[in-house]
């Protein structure tokens, strides 16, 4: 095995496709968030264009396609990492929101004590 | 294993160039890309650390010598107590042991010239200096009285210049973090020699690996964590500040996404350390090899799956409480294979007391209590009462200085002949160890106690205020227990005062080391003492880090001597579990 | 010193975990669940200190190194002991977060019946609001009667803690929180901060006043409820119930990190950070209370003075405080018309008064009623009938 | 792990071989597995804003939906593209890299540089035009009519010596080229000045473009952002045809279609601005108060007007409502309570947390860029030897990664 070809080199017209296929998403996720309205689905469908976009320059540009395992796994244990961290917070966060909601009902209401 | 006898000396003509006198400019010291200097560099460094932190401890344990509080006034008092514990915390526990052991030893250990990354190690240390700059400026700025823990909404209202100083040097001590973790993890991933298999890697490899792990994945949301708290103080974002629309509680949990996390950088290493100790004081080789190596990674992971634990009593949801206290009983299990695994390899054992094992049985009584009484805080309805007490502050010195700073004080004992040539007084050092026991007892076992009565963390004083004193009875009682822990502290700073005055007057009278004092089977022990600038001469053959059958201890050398090897190491028995 | 402290100390540190009172005092029907499981972790921990240190100590001296002595074979690993210490903590462990877990869903589940006491917590105080109305800065309460303690914190965390009933939480800006206890026996516990705070953090105490029966605690609710006549005595109770104490001396001198003294307030000039002038009358003071940071002193850092919002200090509060601060003046002189005046409903009208005779005397008459009718109108919303009197006086 | 196979390239010692790898593919994976932890460490720094993101929207989407219709879609798409493209630059410099094209290596370097420093200069657009708006942080959130201050005569000279250091900056930059492949000695230095010219040129001419008084006409700025579009589109097209004069024919047309590609989105840039300059001429020319852009005020209903109206509407979104409403804000309600009308605030102050912080990325980048265009220059890179390359490249994905969530997750909100 001679140097040279012992790391992946990516041909030209994988890159310009990528390129042309991570166009063509952004132009498609803003028509999808200006003009198309898809009520609960929006969110997922955003994002889910967002992740195609972000697999493409992962996988292609960043040669994960093509590159040591370890690679892959440090990437997605530290995506894994942060839906832990935000997902526990979510959690909580949402939990006790009631207890902030009634704060701030009771704080804008008339005061329980007689002002003067 | 292809070493032989005469491919092995064992100290009889040492090179009269070694590290340290290799060369002697300033320039080459502050520039200097060996990771063994920027070791020794970071060993003084954090050795000033420990000594500014234990003076300001010396300072809270006088002052709560009486009721009403000795020296300062409580605005004082608060300062010192914040320092004592963001210096303890930030500039000593958590890169004392990786950075000043994992720098020096770990290439060694991994036969190997240098770590993967010399410059950015290099760069690793001076980022800890201006850390500690951005320290020292928030002491001058005067003020800083948050606690290390920098909770808003007090820390983003009061004393601005200080806390955004404070935050900015914990920023910059975490990319000094980042790097040192990133470095380790990078050159045992890819700079192990041949033979070295993952399971044939010495177990204080494994733990700093597994540190590396949590540097890496932990350290930048405290990075994020700091860089919001200081935009909160200075334009008032609202993320954090209710005052602004924002919640406290969420800094909370940001911050121990990191801090909890940051406890195990404290103390894996540590045990790393004594896994490494232990076998050689023994001679025998360490028990369950395989589950001491696969326990580090596991409190590493598990770990990031507990921080909620710090918040039961800070108004966390009852369902994350549940969770998270659940969560935290896990670790508790790597733990306590661990603490198993070390008892086992005493079976049987020639256990050799030396300064180094004082130390380590030292460690091992006090990281069992510190760990049991993480039962008492992991139950929820015993954590309630007990939440933010002594009992906790007893039971965190108890893991973090009980454990990372008496397995920091073994390792220095241990490797101190390797790391300067030259042998400590013996018995001293063991003086040393027993006052450093019980003096650390007699501080910290009363604070249990004074934690189950009541007695809150961070006050100034327990006599009560104006028109509201605390009752008599208990103020007696939280009198008495505090003195015994004043005097504690006195003995437990006595011993620690001996321990430097027997490795600094090694450095001055010592005897010259041998190449293997305590008869280590690990790579370190087979280079030099002091090892030369490239460490080995010739690239050094892998055997079994735990294989101590052919060594002989040697009187004239004053070290232990290897013999060719009874049978070759690939079919003995006391192979490394992993292998088979 | 050693005799007299330290040896006693030493001598009942062993008798301690030996009376099994890890905890002191139990006074809550929260607080037995808790020293039970308190003790059942106790025994488990004993049992595994003394089996891994005994272990420990027993292997150290049977195979420490001497003469003639040397290791032995034994095996290096064994999956089946790996197992055994692996599973029995972990079933124990989960024992006792299920029982933790129960024992916090109880602390955290108030019965249907429980009494609301509200708290503000602020630096460095708690404030307890009755349902009547009445304000203590002590927690009363009836054996056997649960209470519900909702709390708020005026300014940054804090934490309500009573080591007698182990109850505590942190009170919470921006949000409540809440913790409930129910007394098993009369008497007077300690009530702490356990959440630091501040400088006076270690000085944020109180007691927790448990009456043995309904009626007493009545009694003293109707005590407390009703201020005493004289705005001036009224003021200093204030004075120290509020916590000014802490930080303004009466006496002319500065407390140290304090602010400054109530003596030198009233009555005087007073230089501004950032330059400016401040005549130290009624407005400056209700400024000062309201506002804080608005106009600082020079020599004195504002920031450590709290905002006291009118959940905190009534108006009516406002004007003891100020009556109390005015009878400090070194040139006070008694007004026998505004006594009885102030011991009516009226009292704004008081203030009003005042300003008006203030505003003959001072330098800028035109500035001063402005900022007051703002302040009056900006603060009060109209929904208060009940008080309209003093509505009549101040509309423009 | 194979990390200790040597190879048969490795066994002659190459001049940036350190001492301390065995082999030079040792060194090689090294490197690259210290930066996908580096990648890993930054996923997690971000984690902390998107965590933020996550719980205040979910707890708020109406405050969201409302506060985003301040962000321009068009400028932010076109940001997006010039990422894009950057992304593609540099993976392309990695390829010639490591198939030994010196010239379009350093080329596409450049190129990328240059793309960093159009985004920052957009993304000084977008910041300018807020901070004059008065859409800040939560506590200095100050939405009101009419907050456009005059810089008076100090905005032409800031305006001219944005343009005068551009084109110098541009000048520099194909100097540099020139030297950098002749003289290979002193061009580090001529593009350290180049960027230098490059970043203060479109920052300055951002700044004049957007702050200027609407009686300067909008030619004139539609002159200012389209001569800093041109120059820089110009600029790396004659970079790239002297550069690539006789060396490689292929590559050459390749240059041609990216330096198209800078004209374009010189132009887009162009037309945003015209874009966002008629939303001011609307703004003031129609004073029609229309009541479009009340939206979710604090109040917190849900904005529902179609995204038509929404462009149309522009900066008409200063409502009269919302401005009645920031008049009977008091200050304990901001201090002591969470909603008010600041309370849209809570999205900027994420809105420039995350961005903030992606654009001092963007500026670390452009840094490193410099460093590794220094080396190219010199002709350190080849295929025995491009590590650095590789490794700034996978920085540089990342950002654009993460400005790939950003964009939808900021802009594009329903």
């Amino acid at each position: 095995m001679s140097h040279e070809h012992s790391h992946h080199v990516t041909s030209l017209p994988v890159l310009f496709a990528t390129f042309a296929a991570l166009v063509g998403l952004t132009l498609l996720t803003v028509y999808q968030a200006t003009s198309l309205h898809l009520g609960q689905f929006e969110m997922a469908v955003t994002l889910g264009i967002a992740t195609a976009k972000a697999l493409l320059v992962a996988l292609i540009f960043m040669q994960l396609a093509h590159d040591k395992p370890l690679n892959s796994v440090i990437l997605v244990s530290a995506i894994l990492f942060f839906g832990l961290f935000v997902s526990f917070t979510l959690l909580d966060r949402k939990e006790y929101q009631p207890q902030i909601d009634q704060f701030l009902l009771d704080r804008d209401a008339p005061k329980v004590y007689a002002d003067p | 294993m292809n070493a032989t006898a005469d491919s092995i000396d064992d100290g009889g003509n040492e090179p009269a160039e070694n590290y340290l006198n290799c060369s002697n400019t300033i320039a080459s010291w502050a520039f200097t890309l060996d990771h063994k200097r920027i070791g020794v560099m970071y060993l003084v460094g954090i050795c000033i650390a420990l000594l500014l932190g234990g003076l300001f401890a010396m300072a809270i344990r006088l002052q709560l010598w009486m009721p009403e509080g000795m020296l300062f006034d409580e605005q004082m008092y608060n300062e010192i107590f914040t320092l004592h514990g963001a210096i303890m915390v930030f500039l000593f526990i958590i890169p004392s042991v990786p950075a000043t052991f994992g720098n020096f030893f770990l290439p060694i250990m991994l036969g190997a010239k240098d770590v993967a990354f010399p410059r950015m190690n290099l760069a690793s240390f001076y980022l800890w200096v201006f850390g500690t700059i951005f320290f020292v400026a928030a002491m001058l700025f005067t003020g800083l009285d948050t606690g290390w823990t920098f909770y808003t909404p007090y820390s983003a209202e009061t004393s601005k210049a200080p806390v955004v100083a404070a935050t900015m040097g914990v920023f910059i001590l975490g990319f000094s973090s980042i790097f040192t973790g990133l470095n380790f993890v990078v050159t045992v991933n890819t700079m192990r020699p041949p033979g070295m298999t993952w399971f044939r890697m010495p177990l204080f490899l494994w733990s700093i690996y597994a540190t590396g792990v949590i540097q890496l994945l932990a350290t930048p949301v405290l990075g994020i964590t700091v860089l919001l708290l200081g935009a909160e103080a200075v334009f008032h974002i609202g993320i954090f500040d209710p005052r602004y629309g924002g919640d406290p509680v969420l800094y909370q949990h940001f911050f121990w996404f990191y801090s909890h996390p940051a406890v195990y950088i404290m103390i894996l290493p540590g045990m790393g350390i004594i896994s490494e100790l232990l076998p050689v004081y023994c001679r025998k080789p360490i028990f369950g090899y395989k589950f001491i190596a696969l326990s580090s990674i596991a409190i590493a992971l598990l770990g990031f799956l507990v921080w909620g634990h710090h918040m039961f009593v800070s108004s966390e949801s009852t369902i994350a409480a549940v969770i998270f206290s659940g969560l935290t009983f896990s670790v508790s299990i790597p733990s306590g294979i661990k603490v198993f695994n070390w008892l086992a390899t005493m079976y049987k054992g020639n256990i050799h007391m030396n300064t180094g094992m004082c130390y380590v049985m030292a460690f091992m009584f006090l990281f069992t209590i510190g760990g049991l009484t993480g039962l008492h805080l992991g139950t929820l309805a015993t954590d309630v009462p007990l939440h933010d007490t002594y009992f906790v502050v007893a039971h965190f010195h108890y893991v973090m200085m009980g454990g990372a700073l008496i397995a920091f004080l073994a390792g220095i004992f241990h490797w101190w002949p390797k790391m300067f040539g030259k042998m400590y007084n013996e018995f001293w050092g063991q003086v040393s160890a027993m006052l450093v026991f019980i003096g650390f007892n007699l501080t910290f076992f009363p604070q249990f106690y004074l934690g189950t009565l009541g007695m809150p963390r961070r006050y100034a004083s327990y006599e009560g205020r104006e028109g509201f004193p605390i009752s008599e009875a208990l103020v007696d009682q939280f009198t008495h227990l505090h003195r015994v822990s004043t005097g504690g502290a006195f003995v437990l700073a006595t011993g620690l005062v001996i321990a430097a005055a027997v490795l600094l007057a090694a450095l001055l009278w010592g005897r010259r080391a041998p190449r293997n004092p305590w008869g280590g089977a690990t790579l370190e022990w087979t280079c030099t003492s002091p090892p030369i600038h490239s460490n080995f001469i010739d690239t050094p053959s892998v055997g079994d880090p735990y294989f101590y059958e052919n060594m002989e201890w040697d009187p004239e050398l004053g070290g232990f001597k290897t013999l060719p090897p009874a049978k070759p190491i690939e079919t003995s028995e006391h192979q490394p579990a992993g292998s088979e | 010193m050693f005799a007299n402290h330290l040896l006693p100390a030493l001598i009942n540190l062993p008798a301690l975990p030996l009376a099994g009172f890890w905890f002191g005092e139990a006074a809550s029907t929260g607080a037995q669940d808790v020293d039970q499981l308190f003790a059942l972790i106790n025994w488990m921990c004993l049992f595994f200190f003394v089996l891994i240190i005994g272990m420990m100590c027993v292997f150290l001296f049977k195979y420490m190194k001497r003469d003639g002595h040397k290791e032995e074979w034994s095996p290096s690993h064994s999956n089946m002991l790996e197992i055994v210490w692996s599973v029995i903590p972990t079933l124990l462990v989960a024992l006792l977060f299920v029982l933790g877990f129960k024992g916090f869903i109880d602390m955290r589940t108030p019965p249907a019946n429980a009494y609301d006491i509200g708290v503000t917590a602020y630096k460095w105080r708690f404030q307890f609001d009755y349902p009547n109305g009445a304000q203590d800065e002590e927690l009363h309460a009836v054996v056997g009667q649960p209470v519900r303690l909702v709390q708020q914190s005026n300014d940054v965390l804090h934490s309500l803690y009573i080591p007698a009933f182990r109850t505590k939480m942190d009170v919470v800006p921006g949000r409540y929180t809440y913790q409930w206890f129910e007394a098993t026996k009369a008497g007077t516990y300690d009530l702490f901060c356990a959440e630091y705070c501040g400088k006076d953090h270690s000085n944020m105490n109180s007691n927790v006043v448990i009456h043995e029966t309904q009626a007493e605690f009545d009694a003293w609710l109707a005590k407390i409820n009703t201020p005493p006549d004289n705005p001036i005595e009224w003021g200093e109770q204030l004075y120290t119930r509020k916590g000014c104490k802490q930080c303004h001396s009466t006496d002319g001198t500065a407390r140290p990190g304090g602010g400054p003294s109530f003596q030198e307030t009233y009555g005087k000039t007073h230089q501004l950070i950032g330059g400016g002038t401040v005549v130290g009358n009624e407005n400056y003071i209700l400024d000062s209370l309201r506002k804080p940071q608005s106009q600082i002193r020079t020599g004195y850092k504002g920031i450590t003075m709290p905002a006291f919002p009118r959940s905190l200090v009534k108006d009516k509060e406002v004007d003891a405080l100020i009556a109390f601060i005015k009878s400090l003046s070194p040139d006070y002189v008694p007004e026998v018309e505004t006594v009885p005046e102030v011991e009516t409903p009226e009292e704004e009208g008081t203030i009003q008064d005042e300003v008006a005779t203030e505003s003959a005397e001072e330098p800028e008459p035109e500035e001063e009623p402005e900022v007051e009718s703002v302040e009056k109108t900006d603060e009060m919303p109209d929904e208060e009938p009940e008080e309209s009197a003093k509505e009549n006086g101040e509309t423009p | 792990m194979s990390a200790t196979t040597p190879h048969a390239g490795d066994l002659h010692a190459h001049r940036f071989h350190a001492h301390h790898f065995d082999t030079q593919e040792q060194q090689f994976q090294a490197g690259k597995l210290g930066m996908w932890l580096f990648l890993a460490t930054e996923v997690l720094f971000f984690s902390g804003m998107f965590c933020a993101y996550t719980i205040y929207r979910v707890i708020h989407p109406e405050v969201f939906a409302f506060a985003h219709q301040f962000l321009d879609p068009t400028l932010g798409a076109a940001n997006t593209l010039v990422l894009l493209v950057s992304s593609l630059s540099v993976a392309w410099a990695v390829r010639c890299a490591q198939t030994n094209k010196q010239g379009m290596l350093l080329a596409n370097l450049v190129f990328t540089v240059l793309c960093a420093g159009i985004f920052m200069g957009v993304k000084s657009v977008e910041y300018t035009l807020k901070f004059h708006e008065g859409l800040l942080w939560r506590s200095a959130y100050s939405f009101v009519e009419g907050s456009h201050p005059d810089l008076g005569p100090a905005h032409e000279q800031l305006r001219q010596f944005g343009l005068v250091s551009l084109g110098i900056g541009a000048a520099i930059v194909v100097l540099g080229m020139l030297v950098g492949v002749g003289l290979r000695k002193a061009r580090g230095l001529f593009l350290a000045v180049a960027l230098i010219g490059i970043l203060v040129g479109s920052v300055c001419l951002a700044r004049a473009g957007v702050v200027e008084e609407m009686t300067e006409t909008q030619m004139g700025q539609m002159l200012n952002v389209g001569g800093y579009a041109l120059a820089i589109g110009l600029g790396s097209l004659i970079t790239g045809v002297i550069l690539l004069g006789g060396e490689n024919r292929g590559a050459r047309w390749a240059f041609f279609a990216i330096a198209a590609t800078v004209v374009g989105l010189g132009a887009g840039c162009l037309a945003a601005n015209v874009y966002t300059a008629n939303k001011e001429a609307n703004a003031h020319s129609t004073h029609a108060h229309s009541t479009h852009g009340e939206a979710a005020s604090a109040a917190g209903e849900q904005h529902d007007v179609s995204h038509d109206e929404t462009h149309e509407a522009g900066s008409q979104h200063r409502a009269t409502e919302t401005t009645a409403l920031v008049n009977e804000f008091t200050e304990e309600k901001l201090l002591y309570g969470g909603e008010g009308p600041k309370f849209p605030g809570i999205f900027f102050s994420i809105y420039y947390a995350m961005t903030g912080v992606h654009a001092i990325h963007i500026l670390c980048g452009i840094g490193v860029f410099v460093w590794i265009i220094y080396r190219a220059a010199a002709g350190h890179f080849e295929p025995s030897y491009y590590g650095p390359v590789e490794y700034v490249g996978l920085y540089w994905h990342l950002v654009d990664l993460i400005w790939i969530y950003l964009f939808p997750l900021l802009y594009l909100i329903q």
